[in-house]
């Protein structure tokens, strides 16, 4: 558990979280969300978590984010905010 | 709405920056958080279960009843998923098949179709895209390996990261992935609806049955060891067996609802065209 | 077998509830047999644990055999067990009473309703008897979960979208706890709420666990839809499913109310809750409020289902408040209401739901004349009402008596006037209603059955579940005296003055 | 001020993760689109799993996967100290689980919100009911 | 004086009761009819049963349940809540009698309600007649009036539907804001609810406490028509005669007030209103009371409204002479309940039958029926005579001690509102008897076929008019009762 790596990938997590909530097109939040979720998925995997780490890249990053394409293809991309 | 949000969010936000001033320092050996409960299980799990991964065990043995029920969670999911969206009546709108040969395409309109039996039309989505050879093709030798990967996952869960929820999750997205590189139906007729709820539902069952098998059995619920006495083996043998049987349940269950939830969803439930 | 009392009550409806599931697919007309043979186990079962309780005194059950804190374990008293019994009487009387309802409602998918029902009482009845603390976070997810499903299912074009809203609130309230609980477990590492509240006392005034007991407070509020939180309940129940609403309106807030109830006595334990801090007050406060903006909330609706809801969060003020009295009156009257108010709420809806199986719309216009259409229904239905009034010798009264006298035994003469007051205010809704259907004439163009005045009664098995429920108010109501003596006062811990 | 430092450093993820929940809760209050606020919803879970694993570091530990070397379980004892708590991660796994199931039962609500009223805006889904 | 533990009050109380379900179920009236009757003779006798043994001087008392120490479901047989129970009892009987006419003869509809819900209030109003704490009499004050609610609104038509919606707002209004909480104050204070004949306050509140605790329940009673709540019983009038003449004459208004009496002895006890000079004010508000009530009847045409307001003076009568706190005039005020009782049902039998038989409502229309219904209007004068206090009527007695107990606790104003309240009843009574004999009606008020109305009305005004005379002569049996239940009460 290197700090500095842990700091860098921290800030990208914020970073991605505050880019996927401001986008202002579904399809790229869903992206954005996949994004978020993998960043996580490191900085648990860099914590010693593995298990979780492993969850959440193949839930977080995977399944929820075809979830979230098939629901934005039924729906729509468009968003106001 | 905006303004009654930031003031809220600031206020929670203060709160618990508030409330980390009493914690422990991060990541210190002695917080409480490490040395109350926890030490029991990094000590004894090994020789209590057999299994080195400390989380596999905790998961499906020392808390397996939450465990047991997190895999009924993920079932009501794909039920409800399935309840909200399914619907079972045909929407009467256009067809379109294409002649294989030719490539020409068929617009039929209303209710009449043409004999799915014919050789020489298929059907093609209403948004169809000119069939990629290379993904076909990727996919195809693809989906074996995500399914063996999976199947690993879960046997090798109690020595490595993973168990049945992570297997069941890849297993079911390789079905997902046929179903976007193919088309839905494609996809649905490799794995029937009945049988996926039938599937989801029969993994769950494994979990609780095998808890409820061991009440049977004399013991307390899901307390594996009482195993032992229809297995040839000692107790802590059968607790690592408990603990896969259960994590196969999930895989099944986590599988199954995977995949339904994913095709209720991209379908708005009329299982015919997807992604 | 009897030791395996708590964990049956369980298991017995979770392993049917993916038998059922199975069935579905199989054969759809064995799901509602199943179902039934599931609860009325359960309820069996409940009622054996409770006498096991009343002779034994607490009952332990260990998960995997595993000793707490390091396995889940079952830590069984009287107010579980009471709950317990709650839960599935009335699960089960709503399952009887509302089969008809849900196969004309759902024809192709009721088995995928029953089990998503079942799931759902399951859920509840694990909440009511689990002793770890973050076994009752996902017990409680199942029954979120479960419950948005039934709620969406309602009217097509409003059902979604104040489902949805409750998918959002719920989930802020769940994660609340979730970090209330992160927070107890970061500063005692310990999950088990005995061992929770035996390593608490040394750091009481630690600021972490200040912000935890507010963190639970405010998740279990807003699951509760306490008064400012309640903004989600009256839509979500009011375009569920009639055989849905019957089910989660009574069982769904009492059982938020006994968590609220179990982490003050189990984990937090009353010492710090009412003497450390000294926000009982505010609770009260809070709860006058609730019941005072519930009362006038409910008498600007038009519509009698939305009435009803809006009279669930005031009577969820007067438990809320009832507890923080923090006498042996309130804290009595306060469980005593959670028993009254599931059967009184349970009543009301059930009725409701053979209204609405009649006569499809249920705003107030409707109404006319129903009377003399459906003498029977309404008799419960008014039976319900002086219940909610407060009219002796239905049960209502006497947990309302508990309550003031608890409030008067704690100066709290603000609590007193809003219970008056939200009576008062019950009676003008109540005799609205029966004004509207004992005067008004039936009008051709609202009825909907074409035989004009004459009697068109729901089918008996609506009927039957309706009417006992309605006899054992008054029932209930008579016997309150042995049942606080005997059920009630025993929960109580001993500090309570 | 430096123990404010020492407090920062020594805590920086528990701040973080509140940095994090802050984002997610805002963007479930304030956001217009009823996705936006699925999406804050998310942030805000994986905000408090964030919370708990960090709960269960430990410095100068490994992951919580024992190596057997040669089955000398009964040898020497196991150190405590060099393996990270694992509860909080059995926790978090759970507490994933549900967060997607949450995430796929309010998807499936939204579509077939979006099905009705053609768009995923609250405003105008209000103003559309108000119409009626 | 002993206690004897017997289930014979709540068979009194049930036994109407459980009459309602087989009225209900009965298909023919005829068979409806006979259970009425029967419920009504078996309560009469079960309350006739006991009156030796109480006049001996014995208490019965039955447990229900009891649901908190000193708060249960108690019945309790003493000599005040026999001279109620046996008025109610009896006279039900014979209103039973004139309903059957009265309805039969309108032909009015779902008369099978009608009985049900008449069953029910009878026996809520020997419930109440019989409590022995508040908590029970508050029940069964609950359950008459939701009872009488579908009597009172008997038409369903607009006026009823108005008036029933008064008749709730001041009954239920009065009872659940002010005399529930009073009631827990009172429990909460003592720690008991039980009535006792030196009262259960003594010593247990300040002088302020009791003050607002009386207010409370004098004006919580609001059955009892004290004004400012009397607005109900005019408005009320409009439910058919046998309702106004059983539960507005004789029943609610007679239950309102009894449980004021019962809380001003029972609860607070002579001695204590008597120490804290508590009775001023309510000897104010009751004369206020008299003397608007027969003003304002004073002023009206239509007969049973003139009735309503004869009998909220009337009713206040009763409270005075409690409120004398002297044995003679409490002795009155309880006797006036049996008394006025026997005159009040009379005059409403008598407005019903007129009704009947003519359709008038109002008295100028009457003038010059005397010789259409003689009886009718010879039992109606009988009875005024009876309210107004002259003899030959039982009413005179009533009258007399309440006289005698001003007199004796020299309250002069008290006897100056006596008098000139009976000297209104006067003004108000004896013009309709003089215009119904004396003036000659002028041709076409009445067609000429019109006579005595239907013998099931006119039969029953008969008896009750004889009973009042008899009354004049053998008041012993209320009288006896009376006394002992002042007597038992010792002191002042």
């Amino acid at each position: 558990m290197i700090p500095q790596l842990d700091i860098i990938i921290l800030t990208l997590v914020i970073v991605c979280a505050i880019a996927a909530i401001s986008v202002k097109d579904l399809l790229g939040c869903a992206i954005l969300f996949g994004a978020y979720s993998f960043m996580m998925c490191l900085l648990w995997a860099v914590m010693g978590s593995v298990d979780v780490a492993f969850t959440e890249a193949s839930v977080g990053a995977g399944v929820s984010t075809v979830f979230f394409v098939a629901a934005v293809f039924r729906t729509t991309r468009r968003t106001k905010d | 709405m905006k303004k009654i949000g930031l003031i809220i969010v600031c206020l929670s936000g203060a709160l618990l920056l508030y409330a980390t001033q009493d914690f422990p320092r991060w990541g210190d050996p002695n917080s409480p958080a490490s040395t109350h409960v926890s030490p029991r299980y990094i000590q004894k799990s090994l020789e209590e279960t057999d299994v080195p991964n400390l989380v596999t065990s905790i998961l499906a043995d020392y808390r397996g009843y939450d465990t047991m029920f997190e895999t009924t969670v993920i079932f009501a999911a794909g039920l409800s998923c399935f309840i909200l969206l399914r619907a079972f009546k045909k929407k009467e709108d256009d067809l379109y098949y294409r002649h294989i040969s030719t490539g020409i395409t068929l617009h039929i309109k209303g209710d009449k179709t043409i004999p799915a039996s014919s050789k020489e039309f298929e059907r093609i989505d209403t948004m169809w895209t000119p069939y990629d050879l290379i993904i076909k093709t990727v996919c195809r030798f693809l989906v074996p390996f995500i399914q063996i990967f999976a199947l690993y996952v879960l046997a090798h869960g109690h020595e490595s990261p993973g168990g049945g929820f992570q297997g069941g999750v890849i297993f079911g997205a390789s079905f997902i992935v046929i179903a976007i590189a193919f088309d839905l139906r494609t996809a649905l007729i490799r794995f029937k609806e009945k049988m996926d709820g039938l599937l989801s539902a029969l993994g769950v069952f494994i979990y609780a049955g095998l808890g409820a098998l061991c009440l049977l059995l004399g013991g307390n619920f899901l307390n594996y060891k009482e195993l032992a006495t229809i297995l040839p083996m000692d107790p802590v043998e059968a607790r690592a067996y408990g603990i896969l049987g259960v994590e196969i349940g999930v895989f099944i269950a986590v599988m199954a609802v995977m995949l339904s939830i994913y095709v209720n969803i991209v379908s708005e439930g009329r299982h015919d065209e997807g992604l | 077998m009897t030791h395996n009392f708590p964990v049956l009550i369980v298991t017995v409806p979770l392993l049917s509830a993916f038998i059922i599931s199975g069935l579905s697919w199989v054969k759809k007309s064995l799901c509602f047999p199943v179902a039934l043979l599931a609860l009325g186990t359960s309820v069996f079962c409940a009622i054996g644990l409770l006498f096991r309780v009343l002779d034994l005194g607490v009952v332990e059950y260990h998960m995997g055999g595993w000793m707490p804190p390091w396995g889940i374990a079952y830590r069984v008293d009287l107010l579980n067990g009471l709950m317990l019994v709650i839960v599935s009487l009335v699960a089960l009387t709503n399952l009887v009473a509302t089969h008809r309802t849900v196969v004309a409602d759902f024809p192709e998918k009721h088995g995928t309703f029953y089990t998503l029902y079942v799931l759902f009482v399951t859920g509840l009845m694990g909440i009511s008897v689990t002793g770890d603390v973050f076994n009752l976070y996902v017990l409680l997810e199942i029954t979120s979960l479960t419950a948005y499903a039934l709620i969406a299912l309602g009217q097509p074009d409003r059902a979604p979208l104040a489902s949805l809203n409750y998918v959002f609130i719920g989930t802020i309230g769940a994660c609340f706890y979730l970090l209330g609980i992160g927070y107890l477990y970061i500063m005692t590492g310990s999950l088990n709420m005995a061992d929770i509240a035996s390593l608490l006392p040394p750091i009481y005034h630690s600021k972490a666990v200040l912000v935890a007991f507010i963190f639970c407070m405010v998740g279990v509020c807003t699951k509760m839809a306490f008064f400012p939180l309640h903004v989600w309940l009256p839509n979500a129940y009011t375009y569920a499913p009639d055989a849905a609403t019957s089910v989660i309106a009574p069982l769904m807030t009492k059982v938020m109310v006994y968590v609220m109830i179990r982490l003050v006595f189990s984990v937090f334990l009353p010492d710090f809750s009412f003497h450390v801090l000294h926000i009982s007050h505010a609770f009260v406060w809070l709860a006058c409020l609730a019941i005072v903006m519930g009362s006038l909330l409910a008498l600007s609706q038009k519509n009698i289902k939305t009435m009803l809801t809006y009279i669930i969060v005031s009577e969820i003020g007067y438990m809320v408040g009832g507890f923080w009295l923090g006498n042996r009156l309130g804290m009595s009257g306060a469980i005593l209401h959670i028993l009254n108010d599931a059967i009184m709420t349970l009543c009301l809806f059930l009725a409701v739901g053979n209204i609405s199986y009649k006569i499809r719309e249920l705003d107030f216009v409707h109404l006319k004349g129903l009377f003399r259409k459906m003498p029977i229904t309404m008799a419960a239905f008014v039976a319900g009402g002086l219940s909610a009034i407060g009219v002796p010798p239905t049960c209502g009264f006497f947990s309302k008596w508990y309550l003031i006298s608890g409030a008067i035994q704690a100066g709290q003469y603000g609590f007193m006037l809003a219970l008056l007051f939200s009576s008062l205010v019950n009676v003008v809704l109540f005799f609205r209603i029966i004004e509207i259907a004992y005067f008004e004439p039936m009008e051709p163009h609202n009825d909907t059955t074409g035989l004009k005045g004459s009697i068109i009664e729901a089918p008996l098995t609506m009927l039957v579940p309706l009417l006992i429920v309605a006899v054992s108010l008054v029932v209930v109501g008579i016997y309150s005296g042995d049942i606080v003596t005997t059920l009630i006062a025993p929960i109580l811990p001993k500090g309570i003055g | 001020m430096d123990v404010l430092i020492h407090h920062i450093i020594g805590k920086y993820n528990y701040w973080l993760y509140t940095i994090l929940m802050m984002i997610g809760l805002y963007a479930m209050i304030a956001k217009n689109n009823l996705i936006k606020k699925l999406v804050g919803m998310n942030i805000f879970q994986t905000a408090i799993i964030l919370f708990y694993v960090s709960i269960a570091c430990k410095k100068g530990a490994t992951i919580p996967i024992i190596e057997e070397h040669g089955g000398s379980v009964a040898g020497h004892a196991i150190r405590v100290a060099d393996y990270i708590n694992p509860l909080p991660h059995v926790l978090m796994l759970t507490a994933i689980v549900v967060s997607v199931s949450t995430f796929g039962v309010a998807l499936a609500l939204a579509v077939k919100i979006y099905q009705k009223y053609k768009t995923l805006e609250e405003d105008e889904i209000l103003m559309r009911l108000r119409d009626k | 004086m002993e206690m004897v533990n017997s289930i014979r009050p709540l068979l009194a109380v049930m036994v109407s009761l459980c009459a309602v379900p087989l009225i209900a179920a009965a298909r023919k009236p005829n068979v409806r009819e006979m259970w009425t009757f029967l419920a009504a003779a078996l309560k009469f006798l079960i309350v006739i049963s006991m009156l030796p043994a109480v006049l001996r001087g014995s208490q019965f008392t039955y447990t229900l349940v009891e649901f908190l120490p000193g708060a249960a479901i108690r019945f309790k047989v003493d000599a005040l809540g026999m001279l109620f129970a046996l008025v109610a009892s009896s006279l039900w009987i014979i209103t039973s009698v004139y309903s059957v006419g009265y309805m039969r003869g309108l032909k009015e509809h779902s008369q099978t309600r009608y009985f049900c819900f008449f069953a029910l209030a009878l026996s809520a109003t020997i419930g109440v007649a019989f409590s022995a704490n508040l908590l029970t009499l508050y029940l069964f004050y609950e359950m008459l009036s939701l009872a009488t609610y579908p009597l009172v609104t008997h038409h369903q038509d607009r006026e009823a539907r108005q008036s029933g919606r008064k008749y709730l707002t001041y009954i239920l209004g009065t009872s659940i804001g002010l005399v529930l909480p009073a009631m827990l104050i009172i429990y909460h204070l003592t720690g008991s609810l039980e009535f006792s004949s030196v009262g259960l306050l003594a010593g247990h509140a300040s002088k302020g406490l009791v003050a607002l605790l009386l207010f409370m329940l004098l004006f919580g009673f609001a059955k009892a028509a004290i004004m400012p709540f009397h607005g109900w019983l005019p408005a009320a009038m409009v439910a058919p005669t046998p309702v106004s003449a059983l539960l507005h004459a004789v029943a609610v208004v007679k239950v309102g007030v009894f449980s004021i009496v019962r809380v001003l002895i029972g609860i607070f006890g002579t001695d204590l209103l008597f120490s804290y000079h508590l009775s001023t004010p309510i000897l104010i508000v009751a004369s206020i009371t008299i003397l608007a009530g027969s003003l304002i009847a004073l002023s009206q045409d239509n007969l049973k409204r003139l009735l309503a307001f004869s009998t909220i003076s009337q009713l206040s009568y009763i409270i005075l002479g409690v409120a004398l706190l002297s044995p003679k005039g409490m002795t009155g005020g309880i006797l006036h309940i049996a008394m006025h009782a026997f005159g009040k049902i009379t005059l409403f039998f008598c407005a019903g039958a007129i009704f009947v038989a003519t359709g008038k409502k109002n008295i100028s229309e009457m003038t010059g029926i005397g010789r259409r219904m003689p009886v009718t209007m010879a039992a109606f004068f009988i009875a005024s005579l009876s309210i107004i206090g002259l003899p030959p009527c039982g009413g005179f007695w009533s009258k007399w001690y309440l006289v005698l107990g001003s007199l004796e606790a020299n309250h002069l104003s008290v006897l100056f509102v006596l008098l000139f309240s009976s000297f209104l009843n006067a003004c108000y009574f004896m013009p309709i008897a003089y215009r119904a004999f004396f003036l000659r009606p002028e041709e076409s008020m009445f067609e000429k076929g019109v006579q005595e109305g239907p013998p099931f009305c006119v039969v029953p005004l008969v008896i009750t008019a004889l009973f009042s005379i008899f009354l004049l002569f053998y008041p012993q049996p209320f009288l006896d009762l009376a006394t002992m239940m002042v007597r038992s009460l010792g002191g002042t």
